[in-house]
């Protein structure tokens, strides 16, 4: 199959956002897309499986003009869209999941048993053993993310769209895709893949198209390009260190955390602390139970036990806004259910924990906080049409972008960050460790938790390694690398 | 042991189940005549009626919806049969065109909702007032009587069959040809799919609106039966039949453990849920509460069952 | 209207013959939302106290529906009779019927049954109280008086009947009725209601309501509007008396609940001492006011 | 002109004022009497009981929850301080015992929804039971007259001030009140987020429960209130008063464009939608609408002018 777009444009109200795109996708190849937060790459595909119509443009197909009038339609035709934000039912089964508005039937009835079959053999090609009769909501991030690659295979693929498919997944499980793919690609199944990584995209593409602004830049033979041409058409210009110098000392000890016990088993005995401009990198194999300490430290989750010292002397923290009272800000890991109100706009998302602030007399002060959140959206360069864009309209890594922006708002004293370049772009992570640099440089302890390997090795003055719920090891920024960390991370399994 | 209650919390949910044994048990203590077998199918009979719109009303809710109008549907489609009896439609014709009627109203809820993209308690809430209102219009605010005691009719709601009241076994004809569509049709599945998440269910192919009017309809279908078999027992229809029924039916659902947020619950709840209401209606009038009381008590009961089930389902995650 | 059904009870003469202290009675209440009925099943249970007869008390909440289910409760119950106060007189055939079947005796109180067979039925006469409603207007007002009528919750039958008294009656007698509304027997939707009646009208000499809640609410919009209005109720609850005796309401129709309860009772209890009972015993109704307001009281 | 309809687009949905004009031109065309100073009075008097009740109910829908109970909190709370009154209580003191529990009443409410993290929907609609049969008991289904004539209460639902109904400038202090707790106040800022994203809301620092217990505390105090109204305007406090109160409120709120899933929706809306109640019951009435018609009437117009909302706010985001 042979996809042609043809000067594709889009506009939101008066937000042009696309703008007379073309892109050939061939069966057989793995066609990399990459650009930018924003650039327009998720509305692209949005467009081409018929879930937004286009503006202006047409779409051929083996030659043919075709527009779907809506996702299941493109799927029919052998198009699948794994989309950036998983969309699935938590309290559903994995097989219902699997099978939703595709179900078999016999007779009316659905047909369970061939519909487990297909879904075994699902798994099997991928390589993975998940039980069926499972909700999907109780598995890792990374098992549901493998369900909806799954879910592709169920019908006939000729063409999967997979948007930033591996920022949940873990080594192992990125590794197993990587696999799949190269198998699909030998099948004939032609791949648009979207990432930040740029080790993926040489990795895997034949092909790569750069988008900026909601135009194509340049499409070339992967070969042909090299990670620092690919970032300067992306971004504009010349970036040269992707992780910033952190040049600021570190001071004392002022956030300390001892003897942490999981109430529900998920981590143990977990002693740390943090000192003043230190940044504190937790790693560890997804599942390791990082999120979970992190959680229970920020009175989301009752501990069972435990201490927690901010400045040598012990606090309580029962519920979020004791932390945030404390000065403590946590970017949570799943923006969309846990750091966004997506309904609202960014200045309403970003003056949330810090609501306060802007109180004057009781009263509450608008103009104050847009002012706020203006200077925000500059200085962590938020796409967008102002402070008033509702976040749900805002490209992945911009909402990623706002949930930082949210906690930064906060003036935090201590800050802790799960995953916070998750879904990221290139320039803007480099704009993000700028940032917890300078917040580094004024004192503030900063604890991330992040599975992207040389983003740990790149920023962190000390890195902890969790496994199995207890803390593996501990190692100095400047003496780690991957061997030693995943050592530690996997215990030499 | 663990099988059979393995088995059974499978089908539906213990806490329910528990709560209702624990009322039958209470009631009994306080005045055995409650568990004789006259009782116990008089209750079978006042629980059809709800039983029936509470099955239709756990599709809509089950999809996030609800169904305010069921009452005023129930007494439209009556009224609307009644007087084409009274006119001298034949009782086969005249039952098929009650159910019709029943599903059209719950078509126009469906349509409103899933086209019109409004919310469903201020449609149903709306259209409640203008089915009753037709209602009182088309009957005057009078009770239909005539030729309302053909033996086709008032088998519907009086007959029995080996023994057990027939609206019982139509009751539970009907549980289990939508437990069957529910549980074991695709259908079944983009309905949970809805409710849980309307987006994801649209990017899968679900014809959301099509569901939608599908749902509303079959509450509207129930609606009309239940209407049927009250009509058959009073051996009229009434302008005020099923006032207030949506509540009944709302809360049978929801103690039968379907979430209200929608994509969560069991067709089995809802009826476990429909006898907890019938037994505790039945029970606090044979134990002799005053009627003041019975509203409080009613009132109370439901607390504690949701919150029981509510403490269940909080620890059955953390274990 | 009679049915063939109804002769599982004409043996009288085999009834077991039981003191009021043996018995066990089924009282089925329509709804004990209404002060009306409150007084009714109060002098039931007052009256069943005194004698030692145990009354178990249902309310239907004004659901026919709920009313059969209630009255088939007691018939499994086997209760040694029943009092009913029917939702409807049509709706109620059924459940009659059924009790009829296990012969258990049933008494109608404040409306009767079009069907099946009851022991008797003690009632005041609802059409009868809206054509004494329209007379006492004439007398006060004169022909062509100018009157609007806030009815009861539609479709009940006491809207019904009253209605259907008042309006035929106030025909013949020459009334200018200038508009009807529902206020639901409701105190408060009287008060909005009339006040918006009186508005769209004027020249309003007389209000007739359906009863004496709503006409308590009418008390309120006319005394807010200033004017001198006649207002006239039907029921007699104690409040209207002393409306009436302030002069803000001009008479009621009073009705005796709570009578009705003891003679109904009194006719279970005369049955199973093996005396004869009416077929129809009257609860006669009484105009009542400022004049006689001292005679009639609940 | 620009900026006019700019300041009140801002203040309120246009197509809910829209229809509110609408309805009284044509009820003005139909009886012109509609439209004098006398009946325009009135009208303010009559939205006063379900506009107090509306503004509480607003802050109830913004957090997704709803408040089935407010009618028979208004019943309780009048019931109990008349009950006071009764028994010698001094006027004034009544009067606050009368806000302060229905304020409790409301934090009972807020308690479960919390705490016992139980539906909304459900709670409210057991606590509605169990405080009308509280009432029954607490009145033994009587009105409650003694002592119901002081001028202190008198004057709250009859009293006029420089001309206007006293009730009415008692509903627009809570207006601006509530106005500004909601709009330009942290604690408004918490009862959208709420309703917007609980998770990400409670994450951010918002004490969920406490702000829950709060705004059906609030709407507790604003059925007493609206209560208070009532009972003076009727010298007498009943224990039917307010049944039903709860689905004109729901629809004032919801014809005013706040989103029944919450986090979306504005005062200004609400009062909007309490005058077009107020206003069809009126007007019903005064061009003589046959009763049995203006149920069918006033269930149209709600339809009609929720889907010209929600046609317009497509319209507005497709451009
Ligand atoms: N529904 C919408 N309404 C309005 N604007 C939208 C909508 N969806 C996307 N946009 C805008 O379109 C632009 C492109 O967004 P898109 O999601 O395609 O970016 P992306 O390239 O996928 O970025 P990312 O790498 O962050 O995922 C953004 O500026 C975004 O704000
Ligand atoms: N063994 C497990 N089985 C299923 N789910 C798990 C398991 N362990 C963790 N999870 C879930 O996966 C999510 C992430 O796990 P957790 O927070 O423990 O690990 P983490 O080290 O932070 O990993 P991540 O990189 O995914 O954030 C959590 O929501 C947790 O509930
Ligand atoms: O007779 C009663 C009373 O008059 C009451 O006020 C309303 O219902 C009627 O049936
Ligand atoms: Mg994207
Ligand atoms: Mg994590």
């Amino acid at each position: 199959m042979k996809i042609e777009l043809k000067n594709i444009s889009k506009a939101f109200g008066v937000n042009q956002v696309l703008k007379d795109i073309s892109l050939t996708v061939n069966s057989g190849e793995v066609h990399a897309l990459m650009g930018e937060n924003g650039a327009g790459k998720s509305t692209l595909m949005n467009i081409l499986t018929g879930l937004f119509p286009a503006s202006g443009g047409k779409i051929f197909i083996d030659g043919e003009e075709r527009t779907f009038q809506n996702p299941r339609e493109a799927e029919l035709f052998g198009i699948s869209f794994i989309h950036q934000e998983m969309n699935s039912w938590p309290e559903l089964t994995v097989m219902e999941n699997l099978f939703l508005g595709r179900e078999i039937k016999k007779n009316g009835l659905l047909n369970n048993k061939e519909m487990r079959k297909q879904s075994r053999a699902a798994f099997n090609e991928l390589g993975v053993n998940i039980p069926l009769n499972v909700e999907i909501g109780t598995l890792s991030v990374g098992q549901q993310q493998m369900i909806e690659i799954a879910k592709s295979f169920l019908s006939n693929l000729q063409i999967l769209i997979m948007d930033e498919p591996t920022s949940a997944l873990t080594e192992r499980e990125t590794s197993k895709l990587f696999e799949v793919i190269q198998h699909l690609k030998k099948r004939g199944v032609g791949i648009i893949y979207i990432s930040h990584r740029m080790e993926e995209i040489f990795k895997l593409s034949d092909v790569v198209t750069v988008m900026r602004d909601g135009k194509v830049i340049d499409t070339k033979p992967t070969k042909d390009t090299n990670v620092n041409e690919l970032v300067k058409k992306m971004v504009g210009r010349e970036i040269t260190d992707y992780y910033p110098h952190k040049n600021t000392p570190v001071g004392d000890v002022t956030f300390e955390v001892s003897h942490l016990e999981s109430a529900t088993n998920k981590f143990h005995d977990i002693s740390f602390s943090v000192k003043s401009g230190e940044i504190l990198a937790f790693s560890g194999l997804m599942g390791s139970g990082r999120t979970e300490v992190m959680r229970a430290v920020f009175g989301i989750d009752k501990p069972k036990s435990g201490v927690i010292k901010l400045h040598g002397k012990p606090i309580r923290i029962r519920k979020p806004l004791d932390a945030i009272r404390h000065g403590i800000g946590f970017l949570t890991e799943n923006r969309k259910d846990e750091g966004l109100i997506l309904d609202f706009s960014i200045r309403e998302n970003v003056t949330l924990p810090s609501t306060r602030n802007f109180v004057k007399n009781l009263f509450f002060n608008t103009k104050m906080a847009m002012l706020f959140v203006r200077d925000l959206i500059q200085r962590l360069t938020i796409r967008s049409t102002g402070t008033e864009q509702i976040v749900g309209n805002l490209s992945g890594g911009n909402q990623q972008k706002v949930v930082l922006a949210k906690w930064v708002g906060i003036s935090p004293k201590v800050l802790i960050l799960d995953e916070p370049t998750r879904g990221v772009d290139v320039g803007s992570k480099r704009e993000i460790y700028e940032l917890m640099n300078e917040l580094a440089g004024k004192g503030v302890p900063i604890i991330m938790v992040s599975s992207d390997l040389p983003e740990v090795l790149g920023v962190s003055d000390r890195i902890i390694v969790m496994h199995e719920g207890r803390i593996a090891g501990e190692i100095l920024g400047k003496d780690a690398n991957q061997e030693k960390i995943m050592q530690l991370a996997t215990l030499g399994e | 042991m663990k099988t059979v209650s393995n088995f059974l919390n499978r089908f539906t949910s213990l806490t329910t189940l528990a709560a209702l044994a624990v009322l039958m048990v209470l009631i009994t203590v306080m005045n055995p005549s409650f568990l004789t077998t006259n009782n116990l199918l008089n209750l079978l009979l006042q629980v059809t009626a709800n039983g029936f719109i509470a099955f239709g009303m756990t599709f809509v809710i089950l999809t996030g919806g609800i169904d305010l109008s069921v009452g005023a549907i129930l007494a439209l489609s009556s009224a609307l049969s009644a007087g084409m009896i009274g006119a001298g439609m034949p009782l086969p014709l005249a039952v098929l065109m009650c159910v019709v009627i029943g599903a059209g109203l719950g078509a126009i809820n469906g349509f409103f909702i899933a086209y019109g993209k409004m919310a469903p308690f201020i449609v149903t809430l709306a259209t409640q007032m203008i089915f009753r209102g037709l209602t009182l219009v088309f009957t005057n605010g009078n009770p239909i009587t005539k030729g309302m005691d053909g033996f086709f009719l008032a088998y519907i709601g009086q007959g029995y069959l080996f023994g057990i009241p027939f609206p019982f076994i139509l009751m539970i004809i009907a549980f289990v040809a939508l437990y069957v569509l529910l549980h074991k049709t695709a259908f079944g599945k983009s309905v949970y799919a809805l409710g849980g998440n309307e987006k994801a269910a649209y990017i899968a192919g679900v014809q959301s609106n099509r569901v939608k009017v599908a749902i509303y309809t079959i509450s509207g279908l129930m609606s009309a039966i239940a209407g049927l078999v009250i009509t058959s027992r009073l051996s009229s229809a009434t302008p005020q039949a099923g006032n207030g029924y949506e509540m009944f039916a709302i809360a049978a659902v929801v103690l039968g453990g379907t979430s209200l947020m929608g994509g969560k619950g069991r067709m089995s709840g809802t009826i476990i849920g429909a006898l907890i209401i019938g037994v505790l209606n039945n029970g606090l009038n044979i134990i002799g509460v005053s009627t003041f009381w019975q509203q409080v008590v009613e009132g109370a009961v439901i607390i504690v069952a949701v919150l029981v089930d509510v403490i269940r389902n909080k620890r059955s995650l953390q274990s | 209207a009679g049915t063939g059904l109804g002769s599982s009870n004409g043996a009288q003469g085999t009834v077991e013959k039981k003191s009021p202290s043996e018995l066990t009675i089924g009282v089925a209440i329509s709804t004990t939302n209404n002060p009306y009925f409150v007084a009714m099943d109060q002098a039931i249970k007052a009256m069943a106290k005194k004698n030692g007869t145990k009354v178990i008390i249902a309310d239907a909440q004004n659901d026919s529906s709920t009313q059969l289910n209630d009255i088939q409760n007691f018939v499994s119950q086997k209760v040694d009779g029943i009092l009913v106060n029917p939702v409807d007189s049509d709706s109620i055939v059924p459940a009659i019927k059924s009790a009829n079947t296990a012969g258990i005796p049933v008494i109608a109180m404040d409306r009767g049954s079009n069907g099946g067979t009851v022991l008797s039925t003690v009632a005041s006469d609802n059409v009868k109280a809206g054509q004494m409603a329209a007379q006492a207007i004439l007398d006060a007002y004169g022909k062509g008086a100018k009157v609007i009528e806030l009815s009861g919750t539609p479709g009940a039958s006491a809207t019904i009947d009253r209605g259907n008294g008042f309006n035929a009656e106030a025909k013949k007698l020459g009334l200018d009725i200038l508009s009807s509304q529902s206020a639901n027997f409701d105190r408060t939707t009287a008060l909005n209601t009339t006040q918006n009646m009186l508005q769209s009208n004027s020249g309003v000499q007389a209000i007739f309501s359906q009863n004496d809640e709503m006409a308590l609410g009418a008390v309120k919009a006319v005394q807010a509007a200033g004017g001198k209005i006649g207002i006239f109720g039907i029921d007699g609850e104690s409040e209207t008396h002393t409306a009436i005796e302030q002069g803000t309401v001009t008479a009621t129709i009073a009705q005796q609940p709570g009578k009705i309860g003891e003679m109904a009772l009194q006719a279970m209890y005369d049955h199973f001492n093996k005396k004869t009972v009416k077929k129809s015993i009257d609860s006669p109704i009484y105009l009542v006011k400022k004049d006689n307001v001292k005679q009639y009281m609940w």
